[in-house]
């Protein structure tokens, strides 16, 4: 536990540095949202999210020291996750919208109309 | 209870196989809850398309300000958090009874600003409801699941106080050892706690803002 | 039974049973020994059957004339919904994996209990809370929602206890998530020393691939709930179609669970069966490894196919293809199970005790169940047939045909090594033939007026459809009393039974090498494992140095 | 109500289904038969004691078998759901000449709205060989118009239309019934769907009370909610003309393009401040609550009728009518 200097200095050094890696894009993140980029925002900011959620699973839960079944298990909850979101977008995605007034735009995600505010 | 209080659970051989079970039953938990959330944002993403532009008009009105602080104290609280975990394998009882207080500290000062927030929205009465200020009517479904996720993740994170606080307690008055495998299973729920609230945050705080 | 004595001799003195371990109620309420929970979970999901049990038989009585008998609707609505969600989730999906998952997974794989007995021990006080919160809902009046609580109806029009209802059964996936959570934790790390993966028996994969399936689809369920409850309490627009919910949107979330919780009745049934048949064909089962992979697979795919309950909710042509498709493949392992089953017969020394005869009555009910699950997966004949009678018969030749067979195939089967105790073998033929019978007279019909238009939760009902109610309240009649026989004589057995061998089926496995009931630490010497699981074998086999598995004698001479 | 009523597949659609269920039938007896056969077989050969012939089987033989059934049972179950996917893809398409039904389902009851104006409750009167679209929406909770001899099923959810469309083939009176769980008078939703010959069809349509058809009643509630004092060309206030809408493409104020359909009209009328048209200030006022369903699928029918070019009937006769439509 206690043995190399190097082991201690690490054990304190990259709880700090992720810190500061987080921080920074937490507030990329909110200076992002303030840009004009219409469909890109909201890319953008889950992206910033996923990548600081992926720093704080590596680093900070220290899944990159543990088992490999407790990292299987880390994505198996995000991989079942990606079942669920998969299949019920692609029941929302295909409603049709016009032709034959299959169904109003009340429940249908129309794609032609608003692309760019997504 | 003998002396020296052993850390050693019934079924397990020894300390580190014990950790390992602690690790892969606390994962298997945060796999649960992943869906739990999941659920909340599928619902979440399916209403966003369906109404962008309700979704725009309705998320103009939260308080960044709120959302921001509160991202800051989490993320803080992740990692001290980290460290306690560090010190209570290194078995540094002081440094990991303190790393706990300040992620309890940290934590109860998310709950009030969250308390401030909520009054302030109240105040504002952006609760969905008969006379609800925005148009159209589907803004009330951005302020509905606003609603629900936030307070869903404000009772995980209450939660999360009680126990690094039961479990503080229990450290503190040496009913288990400082190295106990248990450590690992409150740190790495209150990382998930912290993780739901790096998504919430560009889902309810970030949207309608350029 | 000859090698019976060869096993006592082993074990030396008759060691103190985990019953003996404390006779007080507080030692039972506060035990963390997974056999004491085990049988805790037994007595209260046996409780929970006959309620739901009687709640169906009122239901029965009443479908036996087209008007009505003595129920009005609103209480005709509330016993069939009361009875959907007491049988789904405080008796079916807890029934295999926390009465016989709970007592034989350790003992399978040679550990001395769970990875967190504690945590079992909370799992079911989570199930009792949560059965306090239905039974306060039934009691006050019960709810009219049906077991599936769809929106609107639930959030705004249903008159009964829908939030303590929806809140008790948001507690109880809890309980099942914590088994989910310890089972996978055990099968992984308390493994006896030389049990491989592939050397685990099929009960253990199929413990191991339901708690998959519990752990990641209940909380999906719980979500759901909690949004019902919301809407319904605080007025949240979440389904509500005024403001522009989709009601559709939550049946996706609702039946994200409720189609894996399906499989979470099956994979365990499946367990069990492929542990019957083996013992009392004395063979192998056949083809193994193709046996783990199907379960895994139905574990798996069973989380993609929850759209064929929705083909006429208003879901898209195209989404309506998709999940008919994924459900088309998901049928694909479980005919593969079926046919291995089949095929261990092959060349075998068959018996027929009573465990045996569930289990062969499980294969014949799954697989009509499963052939008309094709009907339902195909989209034309479900737009017919969904929400008809057809569908009601469907999912019960799957959960009473299937998965109740075989929780009564697997009692009968560790009946001794739980109890200690002997049953009547005669009368456990009775009832298992009866059952079978029963079973098959109260969901024949059902198949039939159902492709005819009977819709389900009918309280009056057209005149044309009375033959067919009638035949299947009398079959219902003869099914409640295949299902009480049970019940007297596994009690009479308790206290005049014979006293049980430590392997009385003279089977393989490591369950069966430690005496019966077990001793509390489950194996006085931690065993060590070399041979494939069901090595059954006509021809006498003496395996490995130190013969830790019991030597097999030429088909019993008794 | 005989058990025809609910048996006799009175549409082509109906026997396709038919000739699908009793394959499926016949394939599942088959394999149920021949398990059964098997369990039965292998338990009389091989029960114990018995003389037949035992022995371990060579272990390739378990593996050729094992891959062998389950390659059968995919392409098996691949054809049954080809066979099954073709015949629900065929009937997607909705034929051109289709007549409109409006349904709205109420709890415990449906209303029916026929095109000629007729309104019924719990029966729909059709013509045979007449392609009918149904469109359908409810008042509460979600009910499920199934029609046990079209084979067909569609839920009808409360916000929202949906679709269902036949062509009866064969005359008589059928069942109709509610099949999703509504609340306590589930069961007693149920109606009668009668199919007519063109004579009966023409007499039952005559013999209904004096109503307007749709259009009329719509064109009466048009003026009498107040929307021909913008919507008029010859009003004096900036308002978009209605006329020739139905169908064509409607700019909007954010750039958007979207067509005139049904659902856009019901918007416009519910939440005109979704959808503003270009060049239009949005100065609509919202008519929900205002206007019931049964108005809405009157002053939408009405909208439609404007759409065959016939001039708005002013209420002030002899306007010369100037097509201001800018579209």
């Amino acid at each position: 536990m206690t043995n190399s200097h190097g082991r201690r200095v690490h054990v304190w050094l990259r709880p700090i540095a992720v810190w500061v890696a987080l921080v920074l894009l937490g507030l990329a993140s909110l200076g992002s949202a303030y840009l004009p980029l219409n469909a890109f925002n909201t890319s953008l900011n889950l992206a910033i999210a996923g990548t600081m959620v992926i720093l704080l699973w590596l680093f900070l839960m220290d899944l990159v020291g543990s088992e490999a079944l407790v990292r299987l298990i880390a994505v198996a909850g995000l991989l079942w996750l990606s079942f669920m979101f998969a299949l019920t977008l692609s029941d929302y995605f295909s409603r049709a919208c016009e032709g034959p007034g299959d169904v109003p735009p009340a429940t249908c995600v129309n794609q032609k109309t608003n692309r760019g505010a997504f | 209870m003998s002396d020296a209080v052993t850390a050693l659970r019934e079924p397990w051989p020894d300390l580190d196989r014990q950790r390992e079970g602690v690790s892969v039953g606390i994962w298997l938990f945060i796999a649960s809850e992943v869906l739990f959330f999941g659920a909340l944002f599928l619902g979440y993403t399916v209403y966003r398309t369906l109404y962008p532009e309700a979704f725009r008009i309705a998320g103009a009105q939260t308080d960044v300000f709120y959302g921001g602080v509160n991202l800051l104290l989490l993320l803080t609280s992740s990692v001290t958090m980290t460290f306690g975990v560090d010190a209570s394998r290194q078995e540094r009882r002081r440094t990991t009874l303190v790393c706990l207080g300040l992620t309890m500290l940290l934590g109860t000062a998310f709950l009030i600003f969250k308390g401030f927030e909520y009054s302030a929205d109240i105040a504002k009465g952006l609760f969905p409801g008969a006379h609800f200020p925005l148009q159209p009517p589907q803004t009330q479904l951005f302020w509905a699941f606003y609603w629900v996720m936030t307070a869903v993740h404000a009772v995980h994170l209450a939660v999360g106080v009680g126990v690094v606080g039961v479990f503080a307690l229990i450290l503190w008055r040496r009913l288990l050892p400082i190295e106990s495998p248990g450590m690992l299973g409150v740190a790495t729920y209150w990382h998930f706690v912290d993780t739901v609230w790096i998504i919430l945050f560009p889902l309810l705080y970030l949207v309608g803002r350029s | 039974m000859t090698n019976a004595a060869i096993a006592d001799a082993a074990v030396g003195t008759e060691p103190a049973s985990y019953l003996e371990a404390g006779h007080t109620l507080i030692s039972w309420l506060t035990t963390t020994d997974h056999k004491r929970i085990a049988i805790l979970y037994a007595i209260s999901i046996t409780l929970f059957f006959f309620i739901g049990g009687i709640a169906i038989a009122m239901v029965r009585l009443e479908l036996m004339t087209p008007h009505g008998l003595f129920l009005t609707s609103d209480a005709y609505n509330r016993l069939f919904s009361l009875h959907g969600i007491i049988m789904v989730w405080f008796f079916l999906v807890p029934s295999i994996p926390a009465t016989m998952g709970n007592f034989l997974l350790p003992l399978m794989i040679g550990a001395h209990d769970v990875a967190f007995p504690r945590l079992n021990l909370l799992s079911w006080y989570l199930y009792v809370f949560g059965a306090a919160f239905t039974v306060y809902a039934l009691l006050s009046g019960g709810v009219d929602t049906g077991w599936t609580f769809y929106t609107p109806l639930s959030t705004n029009y249903a008159t009964g206890y829908v939030i303590a209802a929806a809140a008790g059964v948001f507690v109880v996936g809890f309980s099942s998530i914590a088994t989910g959570v310890n089972f996978i934790a055990t099968i992984h790390m308390l493994r006896a020393p030389g049990l491989t993966w592939f050397r685990l028996p099929l009960f253990v994969w199929g413990m191991y691939t339901v708690s998959m399936v519990m752990v990641l689809a209940t909380p999906v369920l719980a979500m759901s709930l909690l949004l019902v409850i919301a809407e319904r309490a605080f007025g949240l627009p979440i389904f509500d179609a005024a403001r522009g919910g989709d009601p559709v949107l939550f049946q996706h979330m609702f039946w994200f669970y409720s189609h894996p919780a399906v499989y979470i009745m099956i994979l365990p049934a499946m367990g069990v069966v492929s542990e019957v048949i083996p013992c009392f064909a004395r063979r192998a089962i056949f083809g193994y490894t193709f046996m783990v992979y199907a379960l895994i697979a139905i574990a798996v795919i069973g989380f993609m196919v929850w759209g064929h309950h929705m083909f006429v909710a208003g879901q898209s042509p195209l989404a309506n293809l998709v999940f008919s498709f994924l459900s088309f493949i998901v049928a694909v392992p479980s005919a593969i199970k079926v046919f291995n089953w089949t095929a261990t017969l092959h060349r075998g020394q068959i018996t027929f005790e009573a465990p045996m005869l569930y289990a062969l009555g499980f294969v014949g009910l799954f697989t009509i169940g499963g052939l008309t699950g094709l009907f339902l997966a195909s989209v034309p004949i479900d737009i017919h047939a969904t929400d008809t009678y057809f569908v009601i018969a469907h999912f019960h030749f799957i959960m009473v045909g299937g998965t109740v067979s075989a929780y009564m195939a697997g009692l009968h089967f560790w009946w001794p090594k739980v109890t200690g105790r002997m049953y009547s073998e005669a009368w456990a033929r009775f009832a298992a033939i009866t059952t079978f019978l029963g079973f098959n007279a109260t969901f024949m019909p059902q198949f039939v007026m159902g492709w005819d238009g009977m819709p389900r939760r009918y309280h009056y009902y057209p005149d044309v459809f009375q033959a067919w109610h009638v035949m299947s309240s009398v079959g219902a009649l003869i099914l409640a009393v295949a299902y009480v026989l049970p019940l007297i004589y596994f009690g009479w057995s308790l206290i005049y039974g014979r006293r049980a061998p430590a392997n009385p089926w003279n089977a393989t496995g490591l369950e069966w090498q430690t005496s019966s009931p077990p001793p509390k630490e489950n194996f006085l010497r931690l065993p060590r494992v070399e041979v494939e699981p069901y090595a059954y074998s006509d021809t006498d086999q003496v395996s490995g140095a130190n013969n830790r598995m019991p030597v097999r004698a030429q088909g019993e001479t008794a | 109500m005989t058990t025809d009523s609910f048996m006799t597949a009175a549409s082509d659609y109906a026997s396709e289904v038919d000739n699908t269920f009793w394959v499926l039938v016949t394939i599942s007896g088959l394999i149920t038969l021949l398990v059964a056969s098997l369990i039965a077989g292998f338990s009389l050969r091989y029960r114990r004691g018995s003389s037949a012939r035992r022995g371990p089987l060579p272990e390739r033989f378990g593996h050729e078998v094992e891959i062998g059934w389950t390659m059968a049972t995919l392409f098996l179950f691949l054809f049954i759901f080809w066979w099954a996917a073709s015949n629900q893809l065929s009937a997607l398409d909705v034929p051109s000449n289709a007549l409109e039904v409006h349904v709205v389902a109420k709890q415990w009851m449906w209303r029916v709205q026929q095109p000629g104006g007729a309104r019924e409750i719990n029966e729909i009167h059709i013509l045979e060989n007449q392609p009918i679209r149904l469109v359908m929406t409810s008042e509460d909770v979600i009910h499920s118009l199934f029609l046990p001899t079209m084979r067909l099923k569609q839920d009808v959810l409360p916000g929202r239309y949906t679709f269902l469309w036949f062509t009866a083939t064969k005359t008589g009176v059928f069942h109709l019934t509610c099949a999703e769980y509504c609340g306590t008078d589930h069961s007693v939703m149920a109606g009668r769907l009668v199919v007519m010959t063109a004579p009966d069809y023409a007499r039952w349509t005559s013999a209904q009370p004096e109503a307007d058809d749709l259009a009329h009643q719509g064109e009466a509630l048009f003026f009498a909610l107040g929307c021909s004092g913008c919507h008029a060309p010859t009003s004096s206030i900036h308002a978009p003309d209605l006329r020739g809408i139905y169908g064509h493409a409607v700019p909007l104020a954010d750039g958007r393009i979207v067509t005139a359909d049904e659902p856009y009209l019901r918007d416009s009328i519910l939440l005109p401040e979704k959808d503003i048209v270009a060049g239009y200030a949005p100065i609509m006022p919202s008519f929900r609550g205002a206007v019931s369903e049964d108005d809405l699928v009157k002053l939408i029918a009405y909208l439609k009728s404007l759409s065959t070019a016939r001039t708005l009937p002013s209420r002030q006769a002899g306007e010369d009518e100037v097509p201001t439509g800018a579209q």
